[in-house]
């Protein structure tokens, strides 16, 4: 799985990477993410997750060749 | 101006809601004025040079263009069907923004004044709050910091 | 630029609020920008080509300058003391006006943009009501009519 | 006493006229201006008056030497 990440999840991962993993929904994805960098957890809690551009929930079943964007909290403007 | 500095890209779509070149907002104001529109009210988000007390030397802002672009294209939408609005524009800037430069703008115009209001700030409050772009304030003492829009968004 | 034609005439006061000619919406932005403003917002007034529908050709203002320039500049500095302003503008054409054209003009810029929004409007509101400045519709028909800001105020 | 009239009440003044009268305040003096013009009645009620660029009340006291502005309600904007 693929992974690109923005902003402030750049201070605990790299801006994009692969993860090899059987995770199959954002739960179970952010889980593998906090096993990695335990630190990034209070900010993983607060993001959304993307695939093709379009916002995911839980319910999104995930595929081991997708590209997850990992969301921060907006702070435009 | 280089193509691919924005988004989405010049050649599919003029409309560009990304720019990673400084904001005209002289020119985007010029498109604003419309013979059915007796109000035009503009936003310009700019850089302070001050946040809580300590000095800021200039932001950058990062985004991810291609949902940014769609929500804000949406948001626009979305406002024009809840206001009559004969115009909405929005822009945000990407990359490093001094002080004093516009960050965000949003214009609107109306048959009357109260819609362009109302219509802005819904506009702006929504990209502030739901787009994803992110900016990172750079301050004079050397340090920086990813930022929030308020206390109860900090990390 | 017809030092007669606007009130105060520049040599005194270089602060016009009221201008015989077009408004330099640009020019008057351009002055806008404070480093400690977060927010500018701009509202422009402009000449619709309709009112209650009927076609308008364009209008002509008149006000009476000395009352009008003091209530203006007064507006401004009430607004000022009522919210943290970095920059209070406002200047109201008088003469003929075409469709498009901007009749009356306010910028405010303050650090956060709620203030920037809610003086702004305070001073257009203001303007529109108290300011003696009045506005006369010329109809593609041929007919004109002294106007009323709404219904309540119709003569 | 001059007057200087403004907008609306155009059409049914001069714009600049002198009224010979000694009437002492407002209320007296718009009695005069309805007997010149009848039709005048409805404006002038709605209007305000100032003298030397100051807008004054019933109280202040008019003199022959006065000029006075009445001014219609406003349509700026």
């Amino acid at each position: 799985m693929k992974f690109e990440v923005f902003a402030i999840l750049k201070d605990y991962f790299q801006p994009e990477f692969d993860l090899q993993t059987t995770a199959a929904n954002i739960e179970a994805v952010k889980q593998e993410l906090v096993k990695l960098q335990p630190a990034a957890l209070d900010v993983l809690s607060t993001c959304r997750f993307a695939v093709n551009d379009e916002f995911i929930d839980n319910e999104f079943q995930l595929k081991e060749s997708d590209t997850i964007c990992i969301i921060p909290p907006s702070s435009g403007g | 101006m280089i193509p691919s500095a924005s988004f989405p890209p010049a050649a599919e779509d003029n409309t560009i809601f990304i720019s990673a070149e400084p904001l005209d907002i002289v020119g985007l104001l010029s498109k604003a004025h419309h013979p059915g529109a007796g109000a035009v009210v503009l936003f310009s988000g700019e850089v302070r040079n001050d946040n809580n007390n300590k000095q800021v030397a200039f932001l950058e802002y990062e985004a991810q263009a291609a949902i940014a672009s769609r929500m804000i294209n949406d948001i626009l939408q979305e406002a024009s069907n809840k206001w009559e609005l004969n115009i909405a524009i929005a822009q945000h800037r990407i990359g490093k923004v001094n002080i004093c430069e516009s960050a965000v703008l949003v214009i609107t115009a109306s048959p009357h004044r109260k819609e362009a209001y109302d219509a802005n700030r819904f506009i702006i409050d929504k990209i502030k709050h739901e787009v994803p772009i992110w900016k990172r304030e750079y301050f004079t003492d050397g340090t920086n910091k990813w930022g929030g829009n308020c206390n109860c968004n900090a990390i």
